[in-house]
């Protein structure tokens, strides 16, 4: 089914041939994309991107869905995809086990598979062309060092504000910010709750950590979002967000990064959400029969207050 | 004969060694209750009662509304447990823990309110637990074949397969009868079956009656017709305000005796009852308060034309199913016309609603009261008062003290028990239901009050009372439709008496001295030709 | 009122598990209980309780009338996103977001759009005649999309003084958003307890039919508490959204129709529809809010969190259900339920 | 049912002529294939909702029993013991709720309620992390597909989903239990008073949901070939709308098994509108799904008023 399609379809650098090609639809690139749903920001600015770079202009005719959150979602829509005979399959899993299956079939299909943000666990890696995203783990790491080197020359009290229960980002950033400040004796965490991701939930969360714990100094958000409800929470029982208490988070929204400006929060690891212009530039080289590396990590920057100020002008996101 | 009204008359039971039938006296009883006592919060409703249900025995159980009759068949059947007494079935002591326990153990039941589901077939109601298999499933066709025999007994032509709830209220009545013949019982409790049945549906049931006794079925039989009790019972125990009077043969207890003992009072009720409400002729002339001109409703009703002169009773008469019910429905607004108009003083209305009816004075009293009458979970004042305050809306609430002085002077007047505007009114018994419902309607004060079988489930003395008091409403000016089962008491009301049949009015009849039960059911029997 | 009495209350146990909550959390931070003025204000774990029950206390309100007509709403929780999303996106387009004028014309505007969502709602349910889960299943999918639509999928944050108020501010000592709770609590109370709407919705609600042959609006009373209930799930949103000063419209009262329905039920008003009680909600509200602040005081582990919220309930449903509570009376009888009356 | 059906041969009729490949036997097949374990909690579903209850739990009974099936897995258990106990699981939860909401008269939202909370919270001691699942019986019976080449094919999932609802209406329609499971749904109070075995029945019916929501479980760990503690958020609400949009009255007492399926079709038959139209933003598409719910419900109820 995918076949007929690869075949016909132009070679190398062809944007600029669609673009002027206009309508004639057999010179698209059709790809589906299967997005997680909408359930942050981040989200947001990635659908955004993937959505502005794979357009009719570009060579591309996407198809979206969104799956609200639910696998059974997902694999219905890479299904459909299958169905319907794209040529390639991109998507971002709400959950990195349960693929096998389904990739199966699109093998079959002979439709090339790539993920993007998160990644699956399938032991057979030829199920999938390449991974792009960021290294959770890694990002907890790199704020667990930052932290572990900035502010744990002293004892200090961590309280962690973890993502969603059980979600992927959740578990390997808790378990790379763990990684990274075990061997200092400083850094110590009295207390991880979930705030599920969202500001609301880190605000209530973070009110509750002072009421109980009236020593706390650093507060690791998992992301942004929860940062900032943090902030507010903080800010509302008198104290002072990034002095009084610090703040460190991942994601680098433009929220996130201007209160990072305004020194509420002390340090950003970057994740970044504009995936778009990688994923074109996969496809185009799988279609021009290149081959790409099966992990590819996108590139994250960090920021303290002063990176963050500079930075802030040019923030797409 | 003096009995003061509180204390209850010391009289003997009669003895059970006594021959009555000639082969009860070598029988135990199958049932004997002793000393059942039943409390709800705040109220006793059962005192040391006893019971004894003998083989091949019809008992009648005696006693005014809210006496404890139903209770005390609940308690036997394991629907409430007893705080003090024993149960005897056959010889041994027994609780069951709900009516399934009890009917296993022989006993089958008809309970006062009609207990099916209206969702099923009428082939399943009677049926359901007894259906016919075949290899372990259920066999439709055999199991509507079954039923359609049970329904035959009661001479009851319906089809199996039609839904229970598009049947009237008397007609569910008897499948619920036909399903407690069903089991092969040996005690058989009928609360109240022929509350809304007439006179040929009644005679049915008393001969299917008659034949299980024969076969020497224990029969418990409650009723508030007289008549009925003499005509079927062997025996009877009678209670008053939950404790038991006395035990007797029907044969030996006069009516009299018998509405005294059960009333507590002299006879002065029952001279009432006896006595013809007066009907002072309507003013005729006058504007008819409300007219239907060719008024009809596809499926449910031809169209008819009916007048209804304020000070004026005009009675229903017909058959089961003749259409009455949505007679008087359509004049509500309860269901909405199709066809014909509708004047309510000369002017043209179109009821959409009740609600539209209710501003026009026009009050409905439906037949159905646990479904379509009684908010079960509101107090007996808050039901008393809905009407009223339906009327003014949400907005201005009926002052305490109004709503007060309203309750009290209607619980007085239809001697509503217990007396206690803030008892929740679906734990009331049956009749005081049907009290607290008209109770609602009169205090709206309307022009035109409806009433759809309102004397059902009622005893005796509030029965008469009733009766005069539509007969009192009637000469201040309000304007009765009058529907009841019972033929003479349409009579005994009305001015004016409307025949019905399949669901088309066929004629009219000016009441008078001489005309009788007869002329109506020769009238329904004709079809009308001779209207 | 002797012990036993109590102890029979119906809301007993739910104050018992309030309390012990309370004593668990203070035991573990002793300062927990503190009342304390700073700034002129009452600060402390009762002040902050009181404060953040009023989200779930306003939702609450509404979803317990509409439960006494034997209905019942999901939407609320998107009615709450919508709300923010309205609110929030007006004052950050506005050239003067901390002009009070500003906020309360965004507020205006988007309390007329919850109440257009509460009418559509209630049209379905009451002239449609579609069943109430159904019926506002549609718009606990559809509104979070139209909420996310508004704000273009982004969270939209904004600085506005008097919107912060509305959350954070403190008015006479105490927080402005438990007096804001607490007057609409008022007001439903005075609405229905003092006219004679509180009684005619359990009419409507023990049995629609009777209650319509006995000359009720029905419907129009069915209708009418469908908008009640958006408009309350819209203050609700203002104060969620004023607490973090952001409209997040994917997150924004996620999930809170389940713990409406549940303080509503714990505070003793049935599912069937019928009697409602006003101040049981308020202690189902209260209950369930201390159980979540609890969570984080206590430091129960992320992962049995769920599990800690799922055994309080279950205790309290158990210690509150009509066997239980027959089994301690001293006089032990058994009485057939009277079950409410369903017509089909 | 009929409006059902006819809503739904509109859908299709509409789908056909707006996207190409949209009906063809594949994306027919997919919708059962995709759907087998929303069917067979629907199915589940029914029979409580028929008595007049609700089951909230059967969500996180699906998650539940995932998880408990991957950790068997992962430690070694092998498929013959670990499938009979992930159904059961159910089973147990579904037993659970019947006694909370029969003998301690606890309102069954409210019982199935804390029962998703408790089948959640011990999926997360479970199974923090989401584990794949390995076994091979479970990879072959996720690779099944019997049927033709050109996608018209039916999964050992779809089978037994379709087996469940056969069984279940015959339960429903020809057996003593499912009649009364009528009864109960018409009142309750009618058929305690007619001598029906309600105490019984209630119970059997939540342990006929949990047992259901313990095979949708597995059923959803062969689709996915893994166990999540997040499977399944909001997935009783699917399994609600399929049985309400069948037809099924939530008062209790009226409605179909049948009518059920074609519900979940409905659910199935949205979405795969959604993935042909590919360009619906994450907003468009929840405001699509709540405007397709709302066009399907008032249809069904117009064509349910017309035929009065
Ligand atoms: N579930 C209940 N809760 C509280 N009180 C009740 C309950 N059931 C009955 N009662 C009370 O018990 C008393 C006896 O009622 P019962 O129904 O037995 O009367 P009855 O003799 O059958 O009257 P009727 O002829 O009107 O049917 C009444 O005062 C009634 O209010
Ligand atoms: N004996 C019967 N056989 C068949 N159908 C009957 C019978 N009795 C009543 N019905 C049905 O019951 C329905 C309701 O009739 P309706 O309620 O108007 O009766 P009614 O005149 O008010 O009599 P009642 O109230 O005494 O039952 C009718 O549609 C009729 O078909
Ligand atoms: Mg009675
Ligand atoms: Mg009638």
């Amino acid at each position: 089914l995918g076949l007929a399609a690869c075949g016909s379809s132009g070679s190398g650098d062809s944007s600029t041939d669609a673009a002027s090609g206009g309508g004639d639809s057999g010179d698209l690139i059709t790809v589906g994309f299967s997005q997680v749903g909408a359930e942050s920001g981040w989200r947001a600015a990635n659908t955004k991107s993937i959505q502005d770079t794979l357009t009719k202009d570009n060579g591309f005719d996407l198809k979206f869905s969104d799956a609200q959150q639910k696998q059974e979602n997902q694999i219905q829509a890479i299904r459909s995809y299958i169905a319907q005979g794209v040529d390639y399959i991109a998507f971002s899993p709400v959950v990195e086990s349960g693929w096998d299956a389904v990739l199966e079939e699109a093998k079959q299909a002979n439709i090339p598979v790539i993920l993007t943000d998160r990644a699956v666990d399938s032991e057979d890696t030829s199920l999938y062309k390449t991974f792009i995203g960021s290294d959770f783990v890694e990002e907890g790491k790199r704020i667990g060092e930052w932290v572990s080197d900035n502010l744990g020359t002293e004892p200090i009290n961590v309280v962690e504000l973890q993502g969603t229960t059980g979600s992927a980002p959740a578990i390997d950033r808790k378990q790379g910010f763990e990684d990274a400040t075990k061997g200092n004796p400083n850094v110590k965490i009295i207390a991880s709750q979930t705030g599920n991701f969202t500001r609301a939930e880190g605000k209530t969360v973070m009110e509750g950590f002072l009421q109980a714990y009236p020593d706390i100094d650093v507060v690791y958000a998992h992301n942004d979002d929860m940062g900032l409800g943090a902030i507010e929470a903080i800010e509302a029982a008198g104290k002072v967000p990034g002095k009084d208490i610090k703040i460190v988070s991942i994601d680098g929204v433009k929220d996130g990064m201007t209160a990072l400006s305004e020194g509420k929060i002390n340090y950003i690891v970057e994740c970044n959400p504009l995936l778009g212009p990688d994923l074109a530039d996969i496809i185009k080289t799988l279609q021009s029969g290149g081959t790409v590396e099966p992990r590819i990590v996108t590139h994250d920057d960090a920021f303290d207050q002063a990176a963050a100020t500079a930075a802030l002008p040019t923030r797409q996101y | 004969m003096t009995t003061s009204p509180t204390a209850i008359p010391p009289d003997q039971p009669d003895q059970p060694g006594e021959p009555d039938r000639p082969d009860a006296r070598d029988r135990e009883p199958v049932v004997a209750m002793t000393g059942i006592t039943v409390t709800f919060p705040g109220v006793k409703a059962l005192d040391g009662v006893d019971l004894r249900l003998f083989p091949g025995e019809v008992h009648a159980l005696m006693g005014e509304n809210g006496a404890g009759k139903s209770t005390l068949i609940k308690a036997l059947t394991g629907v409430y447990a007893v705080d003090a007494g024993t149960i005897v079935v056959d010889g041994t002591a027994r609780t069951f823990a709900g009516p399934a326990q009890a009917q296993a153990a022989g006993i089958s039941t008809v309970y006062q309110e009609v207990n099916l589901c209206d969702n099923l077939s009428v082939a399943e109601n009677v049926m359901l637990g007894h259906e016919v298999r075949r290899a372990g499933l259920v066999d439709f066709r055999g199991t509507r074949r079954a039923a359609r025999e049970h329904l035959r007994a009661l001479n009851l032509d319906i089809d199996p397969a039609s839904t229970l709830s598009s049947h009237s209220l008397a007609v569910q009545q008897l499948v619920a009868i036909c399903r407690a013949m069903v089991v092969d019982a040996r005690v058989l409790i009928l609360d109240e079956p022929t509350s809304s049945l007439d006179v040929d549906e009644v005679e049915r049931l008393f001969a299917v009656v008659r034949d299980l006794r024969g076969r020497g079925v224990a029969i418990l039989f409650v009723s508030h017709f007289l008549e009925q009790v003499y005509a079927i019972s062997d025996r009877m125990t009678v209670l008053r305000n939950g404790t038991l009077v006395g035990e007797y043969r029907t044969a030996d207890l006069p009516r009299v005796e018998l509405v005294q003992k059960m009333i507590g009072r002299s006879l002065e009720v029952l001279e009432q009852l006896e006595e013809a409400p007066k009907r002072v002729a309507a003013e005729r002339g006058v504007q008819p308060y409300v007219q239907a001109l060719g008024l009809g409703r596809k499926g449910s009703i031809e169209p008819f034309d009916l007048d209804v002169y304020p000070g004026e009773v005009v009675g229903l008469a017909g058959l089961l199913g003749s259409g009455r019910t949505e007679l008087a429905r359509l004049l509500y607004g309860a269901d909405r016309s199709d066809v014909g108009e509708l004047r309510v003083e000369g002017q043209p209305t179109r009821l959409r609603t009740p609600r539209a009816a209710l501003a026009r004075r026009i009050v409905y009293s439906s037949e159905s009261r646990k479904t379509e009458g009684i908010i079960g979970d509101l107090t007996v004042r808050e039901n008393i008062v809905l009407g009223l305050q339906a009327e003014r809306g949400w907005l201005r609430r009926i002052p305490q003290r109004k709503a007060d002085e309203v309750v009290a002077q209607y619980v007085e007047q239809l001697g509503i028990r217990p007396a206690d505007p803030d008892a929740i009114a679906g734990n009331l018994s049956g009749g005081n239901q049907q009290k607290v419902l008209l109770a609602r309607w009169l205090a709206t004060q309307p022009r035109l009050l409806l009433l759809d079988e309102p004397t059902r489930g009622i005893d005796v003395g509030a029965k008469a009372e009733i009766q005069r008091l539509v007969a009192e409403l009637a000469e201040q000016g309000m304007a009765v439709v009058f529907i009841s089962a019972e033929l003479e008491e349409v009579l005994r009301l009305s001015h004016r008496i409307a025949v019905m049949r399949d669901r088309r009015k066929i004629g009219e009849l000016v009441n008078g001295d001489d005309v009788t039960t007869d002329d109506v059911v020769d009238l329904i029997a004709s079809g009308g030709q001779d209207a | 009122m002797n012990l036993g009495a109590i102890a029979r209350h119906r809301l007993f146990w739910p104050l018992v598990a309030l309390v012990l909550l309370l004593v668990a959390s203070a035991l573990k931070s002793p300062a927990f209980l503190e009342v304390t003025v700073r700034d002129g204000h009452l600060f402390g774990g009762p002040v902050d309780i009181l404060r953040r029950s009023s989200v779930l206390l306003l939702v609450a309100l509404g979803m317990t009338l509409v439960i006494a007509t034997r209905g019942i709403d999901l939407s609320v929780g998107a009615v709450m996103a919508i709300a923010g999303a309205v609110a929030l996106s007006q004052i950050a387009a506005s050239p003067d977001p901390g002009a009070l004028s500003t906020v309360l014309l965004a507020m205006a505007t988007a309390l007329a759009v919850a109440l257009a969502v509460g009418v559509f709602n209630g049209f379905l349910v009451a002239v449609v005649g579609i069943q109430p889960i159904v019926a506002t299943l549609i718009f606990m999918t559809a509104g979070r999309g139209i909420a996310m639509l508004i704000t273009g999928g982004q969270i939209t944050t904004v600085t506005s003084a008097p919107y912060k108020t509305i959350a954070s501010g403190y008015w006479l000592g105490l927080p402005v958003a438990a007096l804001i709770a607490a007057f609409v609590f008022g007001v439903t109370a005075l609405l229905t307890r003092r006219t004679a709407l509180g009684v005619l919705i359990e009419s409507v609600g023990i049995n629609p039919s009777a209650s319509r042959l006995a000359g009720v609006r029905a419907r129009t009373i069915i209708w009418t508490v469908y908008v009640i209930c958006a408009a309350f799930a819209c203050i609700a949103g203002f104060i969620k959204s004023s607490d973090i000063m952001a409209a997040d419209s994917n997150n924004a009262g996620l999930f809170i129709e389940l713990d409406a329905i549940l303080a509503v039920v714990i505070g003793g008003t049935s599912l069937a529809g019928g009697k409602f009680s006003l101040t049981g909600t308020l202690v189902g509200s209260l209950v369930i809010t201390t159980l979540t602040l609890s969570i984080t005081i206590l430091g129960i582990p992320v992962n049995a969190v769920s599990l800690f919220k799922a055994l309080v309930v279950i205790a309290v449903c158990l210690l509150q259900s009509p066997v239980v509570q027959h089994r301690m009376r001293s006089r032990r009888r058994r009485v057939a339920p009277v079950p409410v009356e369903v017509p089909a | 049912m009929l409006g059902t059906v006819v809503v739904l041969a509109v859908m299709l009729a509409v789908g056909g002529s707006r996207y190409e490949n949209f009906l063809t036997g594949r994306v027919m097949a997919n919708v059962l294939i995709n759907n087998s374990f929303l069917v067979v909690l629907a199915v589940g579903m029914t029979f409580v909702i028929l008595t007049g209850g609700i089951d909230l739990s059967v969500g996180a009974v699906v998650a539940l029993s995932g998880c408990i099936s991957a950790w068997m897995f992962t430690h070694g258990w092998s498929a013959g013991i670990t499938i009979p106990v992930c159904v059961l699981v159910g089973t147990l939860v579904g037993l659970v709720v019947g006694v909370m909401v029969h003998v301690f008269e606890i309102q069954p939202f409210i019982a199935t309620l804390a029962a998703m909370f408790l089948a959640r919270g011990l999926c997360y001691l479970v199974a923090p992390e989401s584990i794949p699942i390995t076994d091979p019986t479970i990879v072959k019976l996720s690779q099944t597909r019997w049927g033709t080449d050109d996608g018209l094919v039916i999964t050992p999932s779809g089978v037994i989903a379709l087996a469940v609802v056969a069984i279940a209406f015959v339960v429903l329609h020809y057996t003593r239990f499912g009649r009364t499971v009528y009864a109960i749904g018409g009142s309750e109070q009618s058929a305690r008073l007619m001598g029906l075995p309600v105490a019984r029945t209630k119970v059997l019916v939540y342990v006929i949901s949990g047992t259901c929501a313990g095979l949708g479980g597995l059923l959803f760990a062969i689709f996915s070939r893994s166990g999540y503690s997040l499977t399944g958020v909001g997935m009783e609400l699917d399994a609600i709308a399929a049985v309400v949009i069948g037809g099924t009255l939530l008062t209790g007492g009226s409605g179909f098994v049948l009518g059920s399926v074609l519900g979940v079709a409905v659910l199935g038959l949205i979405q795969t509108i959604i993935t042909f139209q590919g360009t619906l933003s994450s907003w468009w598409t929840k405001i699509v799904i709540g405007a397709l719910l709302l066009v399907f419900v008032v249809l069904q109820r117009l064509l349910v008023l017309r035929r009065r």
